[in-house]
């Protein structure tokens, strides 16, 4: 082995000497160096965008200038009232109070109370089948009238943003949330869904067999993601669970380069356009879903509201409880009878399928669609979103997610969109370490994480946490 | 046996780093509401739509109109969309500057990142908007062919500098709205197809597109052209955004060919051109106007010399008549006009020159595109005149070469050709 | 393709699958000791050529520079981009994995921290150096060197080859022979064990991060002289590496080399085989083939057992 | 092979003609180790069968390879069900060992700690159920009326062992006891023919040590389960075991009564002479004093190694 263990035995002398510390080796300045650090972080990250013709200009403008002095200022300055406010504030206003606890406390102290027992009172409540129906139809009367109260703009958004990634990422929850497995190629279903539309409405350079209403593409969307799911899952499910990642990502770089590149069939990257909308035509029924975004709305809150029910049914089923079973010790769940791969497939595919429906909502919204509509950037957005909102938490996935679609619209005047992804991958982290359960976690997967870290079990279905349990 | 607790002193830091965070994220969260507040200076404030515009304050109770932009403002090839931007937005300032409009005039940028998927929502914006009643734009073909079945429905007319592709005037896709301002591929094709069968008198000539509709389209001009010229025609298709142009180059070195045709824009055009030189391909090398930009030649660096561009467009800086633009353009912009600038200059005074001639009228869309239709505008560059389709009634191409890291202008391919 | 261009299609693909297999290791190494696929390594690389890129700019060779200036130029570019990778990497270590360590988080978290981390990083530089591809100042004339069969071999590829062989060589030797090589198959081979047996695994962990950042970069700004630079140029070699890592065996540092340098060799023949645009698509049905039907890959696993 | 009964009550109960399960030459090698060589074991009908030996002997292995977890290189494994068919169980993956009828319980307690006491029965009892996730979300009779049943199964077995009134209370809040007979709760909720308990008795009080041992003779009784036991507590094995079989460095080295095979020279010297001896003091100390022994502790170490 590396280092010796046993063959010397440390005098007093020599533990004291490592014990000793330089004054500069107390933790406190490591505190200042990570607080400085992040500073600089953020002074470029809020930096402006880069120069086509300058590598240096945004790097000047961020590093070169005052800015960065402030933030670093700001930074010391943070530091330091964190270092050495607490002690001051505890040797002579009160001990083992925070500096801010004494203006906190006749605050939060209330409203603790009072939240402990509007939740009391609310969980009483939620047991009452006619409260529960008669929340669920205000919520949904709410969001029928929402479209009134906004600018065709805004109505845009929310079906071609928030209403499309609502839909996918309450597929993901099934598969990430629920089964405890990381797909990161659902856009790949997506892509599946949305040019089985564009094919089976004729928009595509070859002709189908014979031409179907966009809601009938539904259940064959529906179908094919199915077998494609199948296809996929069925051999990388029995192995190990970030393989599956890897492989789900391959997946869908295929699902991409086949429609950038089979121009024969999917017209390439200039994509498919002309592709048919909603419509219904039976007997006196003769309705078209057409430019204006509002009947896309209610038709998808609609094919929402179905899969929420249906989803939820699931959860609190024998399948629900396999998962559960599954993410938190698959060795155990095997042994009780489970058939493990049997249920991560189930969920792989109802995930799949969901995001074909999604997929052949947008198509037939956007009339037009390329390969640039899929790419795997969206992928790991939907991932982003179902973390947020809280995985496996249906309401918090719904909430996070149509949170986080709709604010870099609201933001793109102030914040760059294209950084959005720069504010996102550092938020997954961030969640990662502080907030692994989610905005609005669900009750069992919270159990789960802090078990997890007391060492007492798993919270996915990949067996052993990287670099071995830490003790 | 239990390791002496000295060996895991690293602990001491784990703990440390846990507070490190701990103090970092207060100013995480800091820093998005300020980058929030703070990121539009510079830059930014070029895009957002036409307050910066001098005559605008004194508007009184004229009404105000709004003539639309759509282009690819950022992401890869933007310098195009941004050349026409700057353009555009000259003649609406100068309009507004000389104070004789029955109407104040704004000008909105509505940015599609030269992507077919973004062209859509970018569409929606300026129809969304009931002041604009004209766009200029979009730049690229791609975009183009997915917003205008919507642009049509609206009735909002849009004149593009730049979207070259011929099929888009094809009366069956029923693109009502779309009128071009300039010729098509077709024009730039045969251009190219005449140069190197005439002038240079090639046996075989290897054609690469780049997949998008521009690309496709005008590949499929040089290629005819071509075989009518009785040449011989090899060709690859290499999707926009490849990484590596090394085996395309071997295999067009390999493939015997005395010239080549690069169908696509400058952003892969330079690595293209630069593999190429490595692999020893020596003879002439052709591009339309995608690749026809100054980017084209600082990314490419020498490999980029010797490269014939055509396009469309005449070199502002060079001929006479585009003198006084110019000199405008490069006060106002801090740089030289490029491909299109002078075009999409002259675009937007055709649309101010229809919106005038409503006199007190209310200018509505249906009847700017109706009056637009019949336009005949002599502008710098060349007459505007449309016909039933949309497509540009005329058809002159211009040949420059890059030489010595410069894009030189060498004139109208048919006088070159000598007829 | 003509029997007598087969070497004008193996020579770009033996320096490709030499890039592959540097940036591969970065990935065997990183799971052996973590178990994790660490996918902000295409950031690594990514960033190497970024670094050196910012140092040539800021150098601002010449346009024909002398021999001599040339190699110092390259050896410049090497230091930078080796230096830089290898700092991404272990604050990437520090920030994104190490509190996750700490928290005993499942390995989902650490997929997802890695994900957020790799997107995080490259769309800052997208942000700070601009969305656009640029190209890195011309080093040297790329020459060619001499001939095989009538198919040249350039400056370029001779320097790409012969820098990861080196590397490989030097990073064999590292784990084969020296202490903090036996460290590092000690902690892959079990980790609680070698913890109590007295390896500082955090130390460990944090080395074997550096070191493959350092190859990473290395072979980022080797890349970039071959090919143009964008924020995303860390996706494509990044996700065919990794496919390479799990062709020879994840873990398995021989088993990474050679994978690297087949995948390498596939990419560039399935260019005039199937065409141009289908040459990626080769990669990804190399990596989902091979985890359906062989995940163990064609050596086998284990950084401790083989390298 | 003998049987000696020492009770009277239960000498209808075995039927030494009907084994039940049946194992032969089982030999499982992990790379160069052997776990288990040539292992043979009868378990008749009916029965209560103990394993004994010292740690590392093998005892979970066998439990794994017979449950599906491992597949042994050589040997039959062969379980008969009532009707007389014969069904391996070598290869076979756990959860259709499972539906077989033969179920476990861990060394380590292994319960889903996140879910109630009611949902962790609930989940076994299902495992057999048929309703497909179609008629879940479409709410169809057949799938409410499997729910019920699991209900009320899931309700029966909890009584059964004892936990009626902690139906809605997380399986990880429960004592050590309480969380032991709820994993046996799960295991007969999937309706075994052969239960196998992996040292049910270890860290349990006198008082929950004298519950474990009436609830096996109840479920060994009164359910008519064969039961296979791990067990360190000799107190309990001879207390409760019809016969015993003594497993040593993967080998049996004897198999009898409990009286039998503790005079056995063989056995003693296995314990003895594997310097085991604090484990036979300690087990003895449990038989005169019921201290709950030292040796059970390193035990649950082995076992998380296999895990």
């Amino acid at each position: 082995m590396t280092t010796t263990t046993t063959d010397f035995a440390p005098t007093a002398a020599t533990l004291a000497k490592l014990r000793r510390k330089r004054w500069y080796q107390h933790p406190m300045y490591g505190r200042l160096v990570g607080t400085v650090a992040a500073a600089v972080l953020l002074d470029v990250m809020s930096g402006p965008q880069g120069s086509r013709e300058d590598v240096f200009f945004s790097l000047d403008k961020s590093l070169g200038s005052m800015r960065v002095v402030w933030w670093i200022l700001g930074a010391v300055a943070l530091w330091a009232v964190m270092e050495f406010g607490k002690p001051l504030y505890q040797r002579f206003l009160g001990p083992k109070v925070g500096p801010l606890d004494r203006f906190t406390t006749p605050v939060t102290e209330p409203v603790k109370a009072v939240t402990a027992q509007a939740r009391a009172k609310t969980a009483d409540l939620r047991r009452i089948v006619w409260v529960r129906l008669g929340f669920s139809a205000v919520v949904i009367g709410l969001l029928i009238l929402l479209p009134n109260l906004l600018s065709t703009f805004w109505n845009q958004v929310l079906v071609n943003e928030v209403a499309i990634y609502v839909l996918l990422a309450i597929g993901l929850n099934v598969v990430i949330g629920w089964a405890g497995l990381l797909d990161l190629g659902f856009i790949a279903f997506f892509a599946i869904g949305a040019y089985s539309t564009a094919y089976w409405t004729g928009a595509m350079p070859v002709d189908p067999p014979f031409k179907l209403n966009a809601f009938l593409v539904i259940p064959v969307a529906v179908a094919t993601c199915l077998l494609a799911g199948l296809l996929l899952g069925a051999p990388t499910l029995r192995l190990r669970g970030d393989y599956l990642a890897i492989v789900t990502l391959g997946f869908h770089e295929i699902i991409y380069l086949i429609a950038k590149n089979a121009d024969g069939f999917t017209n390439g990257p200039r994509g498919v356009q002309g592709i048919s909308n909603f419509g219904i035509h039976i007997g006196p029924i003769d309705y078209d879903w057409e430019l204006d975004p509002v009947p896309y709305w209610y038709l998808l809150i609609g094919i929402a509201t179905i899969l929420i029910i249906a989803f939820l049914r699931l959860e609190h089923s024998r399948v629900g409880r396999a998962w559960t079973a599954i993410r938190e010790d698959e060795v155990a769940a095997s042994a009780t009878g489970v058939p493990t791969v049997k249920f991560k497939l189930m969920a792989f595919a109802i995930g799949a399928s969901t995001s074909g429906i999604a997929g052949v909502a947008y198509a037939s919204k956007a009339r037009f669609i390329s390969p640039e509509s899929f790419l795997l950037l969206f992928s790991v957005l939907v991932v982003a979103y179902v973390i947020f909102g809280g995985m496996g938490s249906l309401w918090g996935v719904i909430i996070g997610t149509a949170f986080l679609a709709w604010l870099p619209q609201y933001m793109k005047d102030w914040v760059d969109p294209n950084d959005r992804f720069m504010y996102l991958g550092a938020l997954l982290i961030i969640m990662m370490i502080y907030r692994p359960q989610g905005l609005i976690p669900s009750v069992r997967r919270k159990r789960e994480l802090s078990m997890a870290k007391a060492g007492l079990g798993d919270a996915d279905a990949m067996s052993e946490p990287a670099g071995g349990r830490m003790t | 046996m239990r390791a002496p607790n000295f060996f895991y002193k690293g602990l001491g830091f784990a703990v440390l780093k846990r507070r490190v965070i701990k103090i970092a994220l207060p100013i995480a969260a800091a820093a998005l509401v300020l980058s929030a507040c703070g990121s539009d200076d510079d830059g930014d404030k070029k895009k957002d739509g036409g307050s910066t515009a001098p005559g605008n304050s004194g508007g009184g109770n004229k009404p105000t109109w709004t003539i639309g932009f759509q282009a690819g403002l950022s992401g890869e090839n933007a310098q195009l969309g941004i050349n026409e931007e700057n353009g555009a937005r000259l003649a609406v300032e100068q309009a507004n500057a000389k104070g004789d409009l029955p109407f104040t005039l704004k000008f909105k940028t509505s940015d599609d990142e030269a992507s077919e998927t973004k062209s859509v929502s970018a569409a929606q914006k300026l129809i969304d908007d009931s002041n604009v009643v004209a766009v200029i734009g979009p730049a690229f073909s791609g975009p183009t062919k997915a917003a205008s079945p919507n642009y049509a429905k609206a009735k909002l007319a849009t004149v593009s500098p730049s979207a070259t592709n011929p099929s888009l005037t094809n009366p069956e896709n029923n693109f009502t709205a779309f009128l071009r301002g300039a010729p098509n591929d077709n024009a730039q094709g045969g251009g190219m197809a005449k140069y190197l069968s005439k002038k240079l008198q090639v046996k075989k000539v290897f054609v690469v597109d780049d997949k998008t509709e521009y690309g496709v389209g005008l590949s499929k001009v040089a290629k005819d052209e071509l075989t009518k010229a009785g040449v011989q025609v090899v060709s690859d298709s290499v999707p926009k955004a490849t990484p590596d142009y090394g085996p395309i180059s071997t295999k067009i070195k390999n493939s015997g060919a005395d010239a080549m045709i690069y169908a696509g824009y400058y952003q892969d055009g330079a690595p293209f051109a630069k593999k190429l030189k490595e692999a020893g391909f020596n003879g002439p090398k052709f591009s339309g106007d995608g690749t026809n930009d100054a980017q084209f030649v600082s990314l490419a660096g020498d490999a980029a010399n010797d490269w014939f561009l055509t396009c469309p467009c005449a070199d502002a800086n060079v001929e006479a008549a585009t003198k006084q633009f110019t000199d405008d353009y490069k006060k106002r912009f801090n740089t030289n006009p490029s491909t299109y600038s002078a075009e999409s200059f002259d675009i937007a005074n055709l649309v101010i020159d229809q919106m005038k001639s409503f006199g007190a009228e209310k200018i509505t869309r249906e009847g700017m595109l109706t009056k637009l239709k019949g336009a005949s505008y002599k502008g710098l560059t060349k007459t505007f005149k449309f016909k039933q389709n949309g497509e540009f009634d005329g058809a002159t191409t211009f040949i420059y070469q890059v030489k010595g890291g410069k894009i030189g202008y060498m004139g109208d391919i048919d006088q070159l050709v000598g007829g | 393709m003509q029997p007598d261009e087969i070497l004008d299609y193996l020579i770009p693909g033996i320096m490709l699958g030499a890039l592959y297999a540097v940036i591969a290791i970065g990935y065997t190494l990183v799971y052996g000791v973590l178990q994790l696929i660490n996918f902000a390594h295409s950031e690594v690389f990514m960033v190497g050529a970024y670094s050196a890129l910012l140092a040539l700019t800021w150098i601002d060779p010449s346009t024909n520079p002398t021999a001599l200036v040339s190699v110092l130029l390259v050896a410049a570019g090497l230091a930078v981009s080796g230096t830089a990778g290898a700092a991404t990497a272990f604050a990437l270590e520090k920030v994104a994995y190490r509190p996750l360590r700490r928290r005993n988080a499942p390995r989902l978290a650490f997929l997802i921290s890695a994900i957020g981390a790799s997107y995080f990083l490259q769309n800052l530089a997208g942000k700070l150096f601009g969305r656009d591809s640029r190209a890195l100042p011309t080093l040297f004339e790329n020459k060619k060197v001499f001939s095989v069969f009538g198919t040249q071999v350039t400056i370029l590829q001779l320097l790409i080859v012969c820098a990861a062989v080196l590397m490989m060589v030097g990073l064999d030797y590292l784990v084969n022979r020296t202490k903090l090589g036996s460290g590092i198959r000690a902690v892959a081979q079990d980790a609680e064990t070698a913890g109590l047996m007295g390896v500082d695994i955090d130390k460990v962990i944090s080395r074997t991060f550096i070191i493959g950042g350092f190859m990473g970069g290395i072979a980022g700004f080797l890349f970039g002289l071959h090919l143009q630079l964008s924020f995303t140029m860390g996706f494509l070699p990044g996700i065919t590496a990794f496919a390479a890592a799990v062709v020879g065996g994840v873990g398995n540092i021989r088993g990474a080399m050679m994978g690297g340098m087949l995948l390498g060799i596939v990419e560039s023949f399935s260019s005039p085989i199937f065409g141009e645009s289908w040459r990626y698509v080769s990669a990804f049905a190399v990596l989902v083939l091979v985890l359906m039907f062989r995940p163990t890959g064609i050596l086998g696993e284990r950084l401790g057992r083989s390298a | 092979m003998s049987i000696t009964t020492t009770k009277a009550d239960d000498r209808p109960r075995v039927d030494p003609g009907d084994q039940v399960m049946r194992v032969r030459g089982v030999t499982l090698r992990f790379g160069g180790l052997v776990g288990l060589s040539d292992v043979a074991l009868d378990l008749h009908r009916g029965e209560i069968l103990a394993v004994i030996g010292p740690n590392g002997a093998g005892k979970t292995s066998l439990f794994n390879s017979l449950t599906g977890m491992y597949v042994p290189q050589e040997g039959t494994i062969v379980l008969r069900d009532r009707s007389g068919g014969e069904h391996s169980l070598l290869g076979r993956k756990p959860h259709l060992v499972n539906r077989l009828g033969v179920a476990r319980t861990f060394q380590n307690i292994r319960l889903f700690g996140a879910l109630t006491a009611l949902e962790n029965v609930k989940i076994a009892a299902e495992t057999r159920q048929k309703s497909g996730p179609v008629s879940i979300m479409l709410g169809l009779p057949n799938a409410r009326r499997e729910d019920r049943e699991s209900d009320r199964r899931a309700l029966e077995l909890l009584h059964f062992v004892g936990l009626d009134g902690l139906l809605n209370e997380l399986a990880a809040s429960l004592s050590y006891g309480q969380q032991r007979s709820l994993e046996i709760a799960r295991a007969l909720a999937t309706d075994p023919q052969v239960l196998l308990l992996d040292e049910p008795a270890a860290g349990t009080n006198p008082t929950e040590k004298l519950d474990l041992e009436v609830l096996i003779r109840r479920i060994n009784r009164e359910l008519g389960i064969s039961v296979l036991l791990i067990e360190h507590d000799m107190r309990l094995v001879m207390s409760v075991a019809d016969r015993v079989t003594v497993l040593n460095f993967g080998k049996v080295i004897a198999s009898g009564s409990p009286a039998e095979v503790q005079r056995d020279p063989e056995v003693v010297a296995a314990y003895l002479g594997a310097e085991m001896a604090a484990e036979m003091t300690g087990a003895t100390q449990a038989e005169v004093g019921g201290v709950p022994e030292e040796g059970s502790v390193p035990a649950q170490r082995d076992g998380e190694e296999q895990r």
